[in-house]
């Protein structure tokens, strides 16, 4: 029934230490959002994540500084600047990003994630937020 | 030596010779078969105390877990249901394990030294109920640790308690664990009641009474009539859960409201089981710093007793909005207004007390004039959550979380805290540290203020009570950073207060008799006490025996060094209830292992009933195991008096 | 009575700019007025409740001030030269004014107490009831783990329309809440028009609210109910009249039938969805779960716990036990292909 | 001790003994338990419609009888308490086994009279109502046939006499407690059911 023991789960060397972590990271009231550093000309990357906060993207995938977000359906965004293929398919170059973002259904058509009837500039806003996670 | 049926007994001055013999009589056996088979109650008492702060340090730790979860919006250091056990156990622990029997160690420790007499009314029962409240504290534990501790808040409500909504053994844990827990407090409560109208100083009659002595007989005796109804509430929902009763389940017929108003009815009276013995200490420790006996001795007496008989009609205001007719919410809406008069007759005499006096500021005056603050603000917030349209708005958000945390900790743990200040030399022979104490003061105020206070905005924000998370951006985010620094810096200030016991434990000053040159009983005898308490027995002819040679409107003339000298085996007065005239010789039982035994019976009976399905024998042999041990305890025996004396 | 009331009314809505400034000096991150407070109100009930409550804690406030002076002033003023724990070097004193000054104390008490009654009766008298003379609107809302659903009653039963989490209400007009708790006990709570009342299994409880401003009111689960007790909140949006009719009339309106390229969609959704929700026009007909026929006129999903966005609609039919541990809804492990299809579908129940 | 020279009893003696203000404690709490189980009854009669009991005229066939024998041997106890004060303590004896043996025909019959019920706990609320309160009341019961034997034995020992009464006295005020209950359980379950 229960997914995890209370203080078993707590008392676990790991478990104490994520308390002493968000202990620490609780009393650190300053925002810590990602380093700067546009990979896209002319994004706006926190215009991008206010959009990935308000569309939703969370509930699918975790997004490092947007609140919420740790969804397990799609795959986790973390370093995301780093990675090598979008999609299982394209390099991770911002234009195929771009591409994705406005329209996934039209490069892997049936895949999990939906059409968000992004304009360009607002998938370039996206695209430029996710390349800040390194 | 012959026994006789009549005595007169001897008057006279103690010699050293004779405190020895008393001594022999009285102490207990040492080492390990003392420690299960000791009746002492000032032993008893400590214990209590001991394991009532290991309890609050648990119920600390899991709040601070609490309030990491809540620090910040949208946080999952917790799951769900890992919040809602530790909540719930935090509420248990803090309100069962800790408060009531922190003051029944107070009490324990103190009655009998302050009241004049050698023991408490029944020694056994003393620690039989101590027992019963370890066994029973153990027994919820054990639950939380095999992840079955309660999830359903302290309050417990059904049908989310049924075993539809709630499968798994954390209800029977915590529903048996209450009844358990309930028989300890019963027996307690009732060895309270008989030692207060029995066993005392010879001369002190019922308007000589220690003030403090009033606070825990009121709710000792509130403890009598109302855990019953909390008691047989979670039988009853263990009945439901086990054996397809239908108290609760809607299905057939079943009442939710009924457990309401049982769980209520209880639930009251017991917070004021809670706070009136801690403000009976207030009431004595006070004006021993403000060099003055207390204004007004009748009226905060009168006002006790006034509380607590106000406190048994005001259980529906828990229940404004279950949609009771209009009538009677007006009715408990009246009384649980009206109930501000008797706490505001309080609050007044000792502000009275401190104004008429000449205060001198020790950690133990901070503590107990704080508490009068703590407690205007805790009652205030309960005079608003009394008036029924503003309560269907403040019931159930962090406003009454503030409320119930200003009266318990602030009508509890601040005037507890300062009662270990007081009696701490009285205990041990060593005062605690005054610059540590200084330090642990104003820690926990402070901290216990920047917590609780912004928390009364969170309520008035809109913040529900029990949610394990809440979004970003609606208000609460700040406040609830606020209070949880709050939080951890009043467990910094109770730290302080362990560190300060520990080391003055080892290294403080030596108290002497009477280190604060107080005016009763307990402080003219050594500290610490010898095991028979008093050479001889005290005779008391006024409030403030020790005071009367200073005080000139006291025309008493009490003694301390001239008494009766009972030393036929473990004897004290038994006094009449209103004049305190001794009446009878009583013979006090002498160390015993019945209690623990019986203690290991029901132990037994309560894990076969909570394993009934696999392990019913257990119970059968607990039940045979406690009748056994209770026979045995029974028996007459002659060395008490309690036989036909065999031969002329 | 009715003077008194439009004076509270006046009164009311001269403290609320007043309040909401002091509000948000302390919930400085919040932008507009906390969502959830209920020292700003709104309607006829709410009026005279905010009064109340403001009332109150201004006694409790001067009192609190009163006190902690005294107490503190009392022990600085008077305390004894010697601070240290040589206590015996300070005579003992004995008697002083000190009872007739409790008494003094108590006399006030007991009027401000008394007062306090007074005010406490008449706003109950006043608020117990809808106003006369309007004829209220009949709303059955039942709290179960952990959403709400509401039925607007009608004589007429095709007018009877069953929703899920948000309620619209015409402004103006008073609203009967008739409470229902379909598992365990819930509590029906919208701060800004009305106080709680809570949901109990076998009993039905009535409590009624009004606004006289359009908005869009949060409300929130009060009671313990179980492990998404925290993600229970449901929201009253008052609309004119003529709006609220015109919800109301396009909400009674079957679901649209589904375009040839959304058939495969909604053959999913009665397949995977149906035995637990309904979408009134299809074979989906459950009712242990939200009525879906409409849900895109939703701004959240899940009882407040999600804003309505693709994404979010996405995520939650995927998984919605990581978003709502606990919750009734099932991981139905879907493909993505069927994901796409449903939730393509359910975007076009508008 | 006011230095009057009066000499004292010594150990339990009669209503001085610790014991008697004990056992008060004790009815005191266990009646405020008694309240609230009829408190559950009377609550759910007040809420429920009037066919919510299985029978609306309860029998009187095996609960008189057991009132009876009940308030016989609250009787008898107090027949045996003065008795001892008496000094009689063949009286007293017989009286304390006149008052096992009623009791024992009391569980007898409210023994028959579960046996006669068409329902179980688990049937209603009114069975979990009506077994759960004359449960409760028959546990009082026997832990009082084995006080009352208890005693017995210890008069029979040659313990008790009317200086050393008070385990009887105790035993005795105990007992009437548990007819005192039993009376209103009576009236409770079997009597007002008529009223409606």
């Amino acid at each position: 029934m229960f997914r995890l023991r209370v203080l078993g789960q707590l008392l676990r060397a790991s478990g104490a230490i994520r308390i002493a972590a968000v202990a620490a990271s609780t009393f650190w009231l300053a925002g810590c959002g990602p380093v700067a550093g546009a990979s896209v000309p002319g994004g706006d990357s926190a215009h991008g994540a206010k959009l990935i906060g308000h569309l939703g993207c969370g509930a699918c995938h975790i997004i490092p500084g947007i609140s919420q977000a740790e969804g397990l359906v799609g795959p986790p965004l973390d370093h995301f600047g780093r990675r090598m293929i979008i999609a299982g398919l394209l390099p991770n170059t911002p234009e195929n990003l771009e591409a994705w973002l406005e329209n996934p259904q039209a490069i892997v058509p049936g895949n999990a994630m939906p059409n968000m009837e992004l304009k360009k500039d607002e998938a370039r806003d996206i695209a430029t937020y996710l390349y800040t996670l390194r | 030596m012959t026994f006789q049926v009549e005595r007169v007994p001897h008057a006279g001055t103690a010699t050293p010779s004779f405190r020895q013999r008393l001594e022999h009589i009285w102490e207990t056996e040492p080492g390990v078969a003392g420690f299960f088979s000791t009746v002492d109650h000032k032993k008893i008492g400590i214990r209590y105390i001991i394991t009532a702060f290991i309890f609050l340090a648990a119920g600390g730790i899991e709040a601070l877990i609490l309030r990491l979860q809540l620090a910040r919006p949208n946080q999952n250091l917790l799951a769900p249901e890992q919040y809602d056990q530790l909540f719930s156990t935090h509420g248990m622990t803090m309100i069962f394990l800790y408060a009531l029997p922190v003051l029944s160690g107070f009490s324990n420790y103190l009655w009998p030294l302050i009241l004049g007499a050698r023991d408490m009314a029944f020694p056994r029962v003393n620690a039989l109920s101590y027992w019963l409240y370890v066994a029973s504290g153990i027994f919820m534990y054990v639950g939380f640790f095999m992840g079955a501790g309660p999830n359903d808040g302290w309050f417990n409500y059904v049908p989310y308690a049924n075993r539809t909504y709630n499968p798994g053994l954390s209800m029977d844990f915590y529903s048996l664990g209450m009844v358990f827990l309930g028989i300890s407090t019963t027996v307690g409560a009732a060895n309270f009641v008989v030692t207060f109208l029995r066993l005392r100083a010879p001369g002190m009659s019922i308007n000589r009474l220690p003030v403090m002595t009033w606070g825990t007989l009121t709710a000792s005796a509130a403890n009598l009539l109302v855990v019953p109804s909390v008691s047989l509430a979670f039988f009853m929902l263990w009945l439901d859960r086990n054996f397809g009763t239908h108290f609760f389940d809607v299905s057939k017929g079943g009442q939710p409201l009924l457990w309401q108003h049982l769980f209520w009815i209880f639930g009251h009276p017991w917070v004021y089981a809670l706070v009136l013995p801690a403000m009976g200490m207030v009431s004595e420790g006070l004006p021993v710093f403000c060099r003055r006996p207390l204004v007004g001795y009748s009226a905060v007496v009168l006002a006790t007793l006034a509380t607590m008989t106000l406190g048994f009609g005001v259980w529906v205001h828990h229940m404004f909005a279950t949609g009771l007719p209009n009538l009677a919410m007006s009715f408990f809406s009246g009384i649980s207004l009206i109930i501000t008069i008797p706490s505001a007759v309080t609050v007044f005499c000792w502000t009275a007390t401190i104004w008429t006096g000449r205060p001198v500021i020790t950690t133990a005056f901070l503590f107990f004039a704080s508490t009068i603050i703590l407690f205007v603000i805790g009652g205030v917030s309960g005079f608003m959550t009394g008036s029924v349209p503003a309560d269907w708005q403040l019931n159930d958000t962090y406003f009454v979380v503030a409320h119930i945390h200003y009266v318990l900790l602030g009508i509890n743990v601040f005037p507890v805290c300062g009662a270990l200040y007081y009696w701490f030399p009285k205990m041990t022979g060593r005062l605690l540290d005054e610059r540590l104490g200084q330090w642990n003061f104003w820690t926990m105020f402070v901290g216990f203020n920047l917590a609780f206070l912004p928390m009364h905005l969170t309520g008035l924000l809109g913040m529900p009570r029990r949610i394990y998370t809440y979004p970003a951006g609606v208000g609460w985010d700040t406040l609830n950073m606020i209070t949880t620094i709050g939080a951890f810096i009043l467990a910094v200030g109770v730290l302080l207060l362990f560190i300060n016991v520990v080391t003055s434990l080892i290294g403080g000053a030596l108290a002497g008799a009477n280190p604060w040159d107080a005016p009763t009983l307990e402080w003219s005898v050594p500290s610490p006490p010898p095991p028979y308490n008093f050479a001889v027995l005290p005779k008391v002819a006024s409030r403030y025996p020790l005071w009367e040679s200073r005080l000139q409107a006291s025309r008493g003339a009490s003694s301390v060094t001239e008494g009766a000298l009972l030393d036929h085996e473990r004897e004290t007065f038994g006094v009449t209830p209103l004049d305190g005239e001794p009446d009878i010789i009583l013979k006090m039982p002498f160390d015993s292992y019945a209690p623990f035994v019986l203690t290991v019976g029901t132990t037994a009976i309560f894990v076969g009933l909570l394993l009934h399905r696999h392990l019913w024998p257990l119970a059968i042999v607990g039940a045979v195991i406690a009748a056994a041990s209770l026979l045995a305890w029974l028996w007459p025996e002659r060395r008490l008096g309690q036989t036909v004396e065999a031969a002329p | 009575m009715n003077a008194i009331n439009r004076d509270t009314r006046r009164a009311s809505r001269a403290l609320a700019p007043l309040a909401f400034g002091i509000l948000s000096l302390f919930a400085l991150p919040a932008r507009a007025a906390p969502p959830l407070t209920y020292m700003i109100g709104d309607g006829p009930k709410a009026y005279p409740v905010v009064s109340l409550t403001w009332g109150l804690l201004i006694i409790s406030l001067i009192v609190i001030t009163i006190m902690t002076v005294l107490v503190c002033l009392g022990a600085v003023h008077r305390r004894s030269p010697r601070g240290d724990l040589s206590i015996e070097a300070v005579p003992l004193l004995h008697g002083g004014a000190g009872l007739r000054w409790v008494g003094f104390g108590v006399v006030i008490t007991g009027i401000v107490l008394f007062g306090s009654l007074i005010w406490t009766m008449a706003v109950l008298a006043r608020v117990s009831n809808p106003p006369a003379g309007k004829s209220p609107l009949t709303i059955e809302i039942t709290g179960q783990q952990w959403w709400w659903k509401a039925r607007y009653l009608s004589a007429d039963p095709s007018k009877v329309l069953t929703t899920a989490d948000e309620f619209h209400i015409p402004v103006g007009q008073p609203v009967r809440v008739k409470l229902i708790g379909a598992d365990v006990i819930h509590n029906f709570w919208v701060p800004a028009l009305t106080g709680k009342m809570q949901a109990i299994p076998g009993k039905i409880n009535e409590t009624w609210l009004e606004a006289s401003k359009p908005g869009r009111y949060r409300g929130q689960c009060t009671e313990y109910c179980g492990w998404q007790h925290a993600h229970m909140a449901f929201f009253v949006v008052a609309d004119p009249p003529d709006v609220f009719q015109a919800w109301l009339t396009k909400q009674l309106e079957p679901a649209a039938p589904a375009s040839a390229q959304d058939q495969h969609g909604q053959q999913l959704f009665q397949q995977h969805c149906g035995l637990c929700h309904t979408v009134r026009g299809t074979l989906a007909g459950g009712t242990v779960a939200p009525d879906l026929t409409h849900v895109m006129s939703r701004e959240t999903l899940a009882a407040g716990t999600l804003p309505n966005t693709p994404g979010n609609l996405v995520g939650w039919v995927a998984n919605p036990q990581s978003i709502k541990p606990g919750n009734n809804m099932p991981d139905l492990f879907l493909s993505g292909p069927d994901l796409t299809d449903i939730t393509t579908y359910l975007r076009t129940l508008k | 001790m006011t230095d009057a020279a009066s000499a004292l009893p010594v150990g339990s003696v009669d209503r001085r003994a610790s014991g008697w203000y004990g056992v008060l404690c004790l009815i005191a709490t266990e009646s405020a338990l008694f309240v609230y189980l009829l408190f559950s009854y009377y609550y759910s009669a007040v809420q429920l419609p009037p066919t919510w009991t299985p029978e609306p005229h309860p029998s009187f066939a095996y609960s008189l009888p057991a009132t009876i024998a009940m308030l016989l041997s609250s009787a008898a106890v107090w027949w045996s308490t003065r008795s001892l004060h008496g000094r009689a303590l063949g009286a007293h004896r017989l009286g304390l086994a006149f008052a096992i043996i009623l009791g024992l025909i009391f569980f007898a019959f409210e023994g028959l009279e579960w046996a006669s019920k068409p329902y179980m706990l688990s049937s209603n609320l009114y069975s979990s109502l009506f077994f759960t309160i004359t449960g409760f009341d028959l546990a009082h019961l026997a832990i009082g046939i084995v006080g009352l034997c208890a005693v017995l034995i210890w008069s029979l020992l040659g313990y008790l006499d009317y200086r050393r009464e008070s385990p009887t006295v105790i035993m005795a005020a105990y007992w009437h407690f548990v007819t005192a209950v039993w009376i209103a359980i009576f009236f409770t379950l079997y009597i007002t059911p008529y009223f409606r």
